[in-house]
């Protein structure tokens, strides 16, 4: 067995016992950690794979959220129904966005630019949409917490973690495959040289846009996972531009274009925050703002030093390629 | 509705407008000159509100005289931003320049909540509450007095580019980077000194802006963004477009702000960042490159 | 920044370990000895609502003392700071329930009281909210989630029965209003309320001329104050937060737009002591129909005293509705601590639902849940800032003062 | 003796300004072309069309007898014309391997297979032993080769060379006309090269056209090009090196 495997096969193990070991609170932020190593993880298909950058992924996000929160709270229709639909409507939002800005020529910090510009579009456009409860919100019904109901998704926050964890590995096997595949070195392709990947045969526009449309397919099966988490949905939460730096988050940190990059990426900066304010309190330095100043020093000097992420090196060390 | 009704908000749209425009002339002129993406301007410009602020409630000093310091002080802090820091990125792939500047914005504003806490600190002149009249068309004395300001300044910046040395300099590393090193421009410097300049706008912005808007921690992400909506629309790396792209900002808000629902007109904004990225990605006022 | 010479990097990174390491340890609290009731408090005490965030906490910093006193319990307030962030909210919540927390108190708003009631609900642990009046809240079925404060429906109830004794105590009858609001969950609440209950209310005898929602993060409001004023509408019925209110009265004046009123229907930002701090007199007339406090209750000389002596250079006036109701929660909880005779959630909950206490600050009836754990009957005071004071004008047995209406307009001095 | 390429009557102006005016030429099946010319005189932009980077003003280019201009340059690779590129364009990051299966993938189904493909182009052009070493590690020498592999990697029928000597050391340039010669004769690949270096181009074209200010002036045999050399001398100038 390779090394990669034995701790790929060890962190999965560790994951999965880790409910029987941690209280409430760190099951809580276990579920925050896959989850935003997931949504990095779907943000990486299109900067870490085809490189482009997109700053607005909280849109799809908000997509999948709204739309099987929405079946749900109407139609009583479960998330997994809502799934499909979910899934469909992000990846097409995707496909229309990457159409445009791609056959425009956009790109760059123009295109990640374009992607802001569409994220808060719909969050403003989703503050006037009575349907979805507009800016009030949109409230799930809560059923009783002691029952597992894995067709509505309910149940204790064990389910929601064993959820996110399937989903996390899930992508994770996903991506693996994509990078070892056609597309995988077609996007490597385009992302490295767009003009030297056209002469070798490549549609790049088709490539692109298909990179776009799993990543925010992919996406937006967390935003499905986040309605049915909190129950509760407003436009400035979900579509926040916050939201879309915090996907970002994950993949820089731990390392763009890398498997693990994200899922290493999304724990350091979750417990990095969460362990800020921890050290803050027991420092007894308890200002508002200090989480975020340290927080903000960190990402720092992790940018300036480490500029491929912290997981490129430290596999180095442990010997994985 | 009426003409007064509309002539009225336009004209506070375009005073409001030339004062944003100014900010996203900083942000231009760094873009522009650098490529670098200041993710953090509207932080420092809410930074540079604070300033004006402080030196108000310390020494009542009017924000227009606070200009001088707080612009002096823009420049230093700029010049050294660049120098110290955003230099070291500039060969950097995007997401990482963005990624820094996002920390640097994150700081900003979460110090700014430690030091002054999140309450909204404003400035109370005598002239804010009165207006200019024209019959029914009431002009707000301090924006414009602030679009006058905006004014000025902008030309200022205008002249320093077209007339002095360092201005012509600094504009041929903005055409080529390379050419600029070939015939031994000192790069890196004219880099920090166009960050610089790009701070002494947002200084003068946020200056003027107190008198209009109460300054908050949180207030900076918003105005980063709106920012780079003005630019784009207006054309980058042209002075006149972000001025005119402030206006156009301003006014599209101020007059959709009476069409549609008030709280639906920053939809517009984007709505225009969307359709000129897509038709003319040069902007509104911007030569074809 | 002088205070980082306290923290040098090394003693920094081990605390940011044991941080780390601490809030990861599954630290199962002994929940055994019902000596002391845990409260955890959470407030927005930072980011854009953390003003309002501090006032509740000063409610919630003298209740251990003044509960000691009432009903001879014990208690430990253990704080958290949301920082206006509904993630944040969910994982403070979490790990104060971690931490040992009893029952949780708090948050003030709607979108983090529904996060925190999720977390609440999935730990079964009561929590009591203070403030936040989104209806939805204690609709979506949760049984742990309780509330001593008005639904928006409420509010906009008897906030619009007040408009009516206003106008019969000052003997106006104003025909139009123009209806402004910001465009959050809280102000979509009222505007629903309204909408629904203005029509029911023939006898107000005002039709509203225009509606008008504006961005809860709004800079300038120039727009919308000229759309307002182009109404020609005789008064100005707001549902604000604090900054806009400031801002919108600001711009009343630089438009010279002086309308008969400036009277809410029930929303925060007019009476609080940040209006009075920014505008000085332009403060002066502003009306809110708001949950209020009781002057003359004899909990509320109580609360006072402590108040005072923990806020020397403060008045309670304006932090009256945010510490009375924060303290009422908190009390809500001791009380059921008190005949429970337990720490254990399940026991606090029911004992909570049972709650009827009689003697307090608020005004209205007894506070007591209904099957949802809604309380009903809350009462609210017409609050006008007269004399640079929030005061009770209405209802006349509640009152200090009388109305002032149509208000006199801003003149320059 | 077929045309496998056949362009006639391209125009293409910049700005107006006039980089390519009416040129004509053909590159036989099976045969080694060259295009020379001075600086300036419009190769890399015939060279630009032929790949689909710009469609022509006016004027038709011929692949087999379809036409091809207008075309885009994945759908100019798909019809069987591969290129390198002047200044060369690897992915970096990626492997010499993977940058040569990118290209293999034109045509295998699988990307085990392209694998496969990818591993015999490298031992052709020597460098099997750099397979996987990241591209941005490479000399100018072996980029040069690898783009030659990851253009041969599309399995072309036609393979256009921009420049591909250029920089390169006699010795290195040696070696890659070798190699050029090796695939010529082994596969009879036709080959069409831009190029400068006037020894390369004497060692390996068969057929040689000379462009000058967007237009043909000569063409003929590398023998007969230079028989008419004094009649080129004077249309380009003295600095031309022969």
């Amino acid at each position: 067995m390779s090394r990669a495997a034995l701790l790929l096969t060890g962190l999965l193990a560790v994951a999965l016992v880790f409910p029987w070991l941690a209280g409430g609170y760190a099951l809580s932020v276990g579920t925050l950690i896959l989850y935003f190593a997931y949504t990095s993880q779907s943000w990486n298909v299109m900067m870490g794979f085809a490189g482009q950058l997109s700053l607005g992924h909280a849109l799809y996000v908000g997509i999948g959220a709204y739309a099987a929160g929405a079946l749900f709270y109407h139609f009583g229709i479960g998330p997994w129904a809502g799934l499909p639909l979910a899934v469909a409507l992000a990846a097409l939002a995707g496909v229309v966005i990457a159409c445009l800005a791609f056959r425009f020529g956009v790109s760059g910090v123009y295109f990640a630019l374009l992607t802001i510009a569409f994220a808060e579009f719909t969050r403003i456009g989703f503050d006037h949409v009575s349907w979805t409860g507009g800016p009030g919100g949109m409230f799930l019904k809560v059923e009783q917490r002691d029952s597992i109901d894995l067709v509505h998704l309910r149940g204790p926050p064990a389910l929601y973690y064993y959820v996110m964890l399937a989903l996390t590995a899930g992508a994770l096997a996903l991506c693996s495959r994509l990078l070892g595949s056609r597309a995988g070195y077609y996007w490597r392709a385009i992302r490295e040289n767009e003009e030297a990947a056209q002469a070798l045969g490549i549609n790049v526009f088709r490539w692109k846009v298909l990179a776009m449309a799993i990543s925010a397919g992919m996406t937006a099966i967390s935003g499905v996972f986040f309605a049915f988490y909190n129950n509760s949905l407003f436009p400035e939460q979900v579509f926040n531009t916050g939201r879309s730096i915090e996907i970002v988050l994950g993949s820089v940190i731990g390392g763009v274009g890398t498997l693990f990059g994200p899922i290493f990426g999304a724990a350091v900066f979750t417990l990095l925050s969460e362990g800020a304010t921890e050290a803050l309190r027991a420092v007894g330095w308890e200002i508002p703002g200090s989480k975020g100043v340290v927080y903000g020093v960190v990402l720092l000097l992790v940018i300036v030093f480490l500029p491929q992420g912290i997981w490129p090196p430290l596999a180095r060390r442990l010997g994985i390629r | 509705m009426s003409f007064d009704l509309v002539a009225n908000v336009a004209i506070s749209g375009i005073l409001t407008g030339l004062v944003y425009g100014l900010m996203a002339l900083g942000l231009s002129v760094i873009f522009g000159v650098v490529r670098v993406v200041n993710f953090a301007h509207g932080q420092m410009m809410s930074v540079a509100m604070y300033a004006a602020a402080l030196l108000f409630a310390r020494f009542e000093l009017d924000p227009f005289l606070a200009v001088a310091p707080v612009a002096v002080a823009f420049f230093v802090l700029g010049y050294a931003l660049q120098a110290g820091l955003i230099n070291r990125f500039i060969t950097r792939p995007e997401h990482s320049q963005f990624l820094l500047l996002v920390a640097v914005g994150l700081i900003l504003v979460n110090g700014l909540l430690m030091a002054f806490g999140p309450d909204a600190r404003s400035v109370q002149v005598d002239y804010q509450l009165e207006s200019f009249e024209f019959g029914d068309i009431l002009i707000d004395k301090a924006r414009a007095y602030a679009a006058g300001l905006a004014i000025v300044t902008a030309l200022l910046l205008g002249g320093f580019f077209r007339f002095t040395w360092t201005g012509v300099a600094i504009r041929a590393c903005a055409d080529n980077y390379f050419a600029a090193r070939v015939v031994g421009l000192h790069v890196r410097r004219l880099y920090a000194l166009t960050f610089g300049l790009g701070a002494v706008c947002v200084a003068v912005a946020g200056c003027a802006l107190t008198l209009l808007v109460d300054v908050t921690p949180s207030l900076g992400p918003h105005y980063t963004l709106l920012a780079f909506v003005i630019v784009i629309v207006g054309g980058l790396g042209s002075m006149i477009g972000a001025l005119l792209g402030g206006v156009l900002i301003g006014v599209s808000e101020a007059v959709g702000g009476l069409l549609i629902s008030p709280s639906a007109k920053s939809m517009l904004s984007f709505g225009l960042l969307i359709v000129v990225l897509l038709l003319r990605p040069q902007g509104l006022f911007g030569r074809r490159s | 920044m002088a205070r980082s010479q306290g923290i040098d990097r090394r003693s920094f990174t081990t605390a940011l370990a044991a941080g780390v390491a601490t809030s990861l340890l599954p630290l199962r609290s002994a929940r055994a000895q019902p000596a002391k009731l845990k409260v955890g408090v959470i407030l927005p005490r930072s980011g854009t609502l953390g003003l309002t965030g501090q006032s509740c906490q000063k409610g919630a910093d003298l209740a251990p003392g003044v509960i000691k006193e009432l009903l001879g319990v014990d208690l430990e307030l253990m704080n958290a700071d949301f920082e206006s962030n509904v993630d944040t909210a969910r994982t403070r919540a979490e790990r104060l329930i971690q931490d040992g927390a009893h029952v949780l108190v708090g948050p003030f708003d709607s979108g983090a009281a529904a996060a925190i009631a999720q977390v609440a609900e999935q730990r079964g642990v009561p929590l009591i909210i203070n403030i936040a009046a989104a209806p939805q809240i204690t609709e979506q079925g949760y049984r742990f989630v309780f509330r001593n404060f008005q639904t928006a429906t409420e509010i906009v109830k008897n906030g619009l029965d007040l408009v009516g004794e206003l106008f019969q105590a000052t003997h106006t009858a104003p025909t139009t209003a123009v209806y402004m609001h910001v465009n959050d969950t809280f102000g979509q609440a009222m505007t629903k309320g309204i909408t629904a209950i203005l029509p029911q209310r023939t006898q107000l005898g005002f039709k509203i001329l225009d509606d008008i929602g504006y961005d809860p993060a709004a800079k300038d409001l120039t727009v919308e104050v000229s759309r307002a004023k182009a109404t020609k509408a005789d008064f100005l019925l707001l549902v604000s937060r604090l900054n806009d209110a400031v801002l919108l009265r600001r711009e009343m004046v630089k438009q010279r737009w002086n309308p008969m009123g400036i009277v809410s229907p029930g929303s925060p930002g007019m009476y609080e002591e940040q209006y009075f701090k920014s505008l000085g007199k332009l403060s002066e007339y502003s009306i809110s129909n708001v949950p209020w406090y009781n002057p003359q209750a004899k909990l509320t000389k109580l609360v006072e005293k402590a108040f005072l002596k923990q806020n020397p250079n403060d008045k309670l006036v304006f932090h009256g509705l945010n510490v009375g109701f924060t303290f009422e929660a908190i009390l809500v909880a001791a009380d059921a601590f008190k005949r429970a005779r337990s720490t254990d959630p399940k026991a606090l909950a029911e004992a909570i639902r049972q709650t009827n206490i009689t003697d307090k600050m608020t005004l209205g009836g007894p506070i007591k849940f209904n099957a949802k754990g809604q309380v009903e009957g809350i009462g609210s005071a017409c609050v006008q800032n007269l004399n640079q004071l929030p005061t009770v004008v209405l209802p006349s047995a509640a009152a200090t003062a009388k109305p002032v209406f149509p208000t006199p307009g801003y003149k320059k001095t | 003796m077929t045309a496998l390429l056949r362009a006639s009557g391209l125009s293409k102006s910049f700005r107006g300004l006039k980089a390519v005016a009416n040129a004509s030429f053909e590159v036989a099946e099976g045969q080694v072309s060259a295009l020379i010319g001075p600086n300036g005189a419009g190769k890399t932009t015939v060279f630009n069309l032929i790949a689909g980077v710009y469609a022509p003003d006016t004027g038709t280019i011929h692949f087999q007898g379809r036409p091809i201009h207008g075309l885009r340059p994945d759908q100019i690779c798909a019809a069987g014309i591969g290129r390198t590129f002047q200044l060369v364009k690897p992915f970096p990051a990626l492997s010499v391997l993977d940058n040569v299966i990118v290209g293999a993938l034109r045509v295998e189904r699988t990307v085990a297979a392209a694998r496969g493909a990818a591993h015999a182009v490298l031992r052709k052009l020597g460098l099997e032993a750099r397979a996987n070493d990241p591209a941005a590690t490479l000399t100018l020498s072996d980029r040069k080769r690898l783009e030659v592999a990851r253009a041969l990697a599309t399995r072309p029928r036609l393979l256009l060379l921009d420049e591909v000597m250029a920089g390169l050391r006699p010795t290195e340039c040696d070696q890659l006309v070798e190699a050029f010669r090796g695939l010529h004769r082994a596969e009879g690949l036709t080959i069409l090269l831009i190029e400068h270096v006037m020894r390369a181009v004497m060692a390996l074209a068969q057929h040689i056209a000379v462009l000058d200010r967007g237009a043909v002036i000569a063409r003929g045999t590398p023998d007969e090009v230079v028989r008419d050399m004094a009649v080129v001398q004077c249309y380009l100038g003295e600095d031309t090196e022969i």
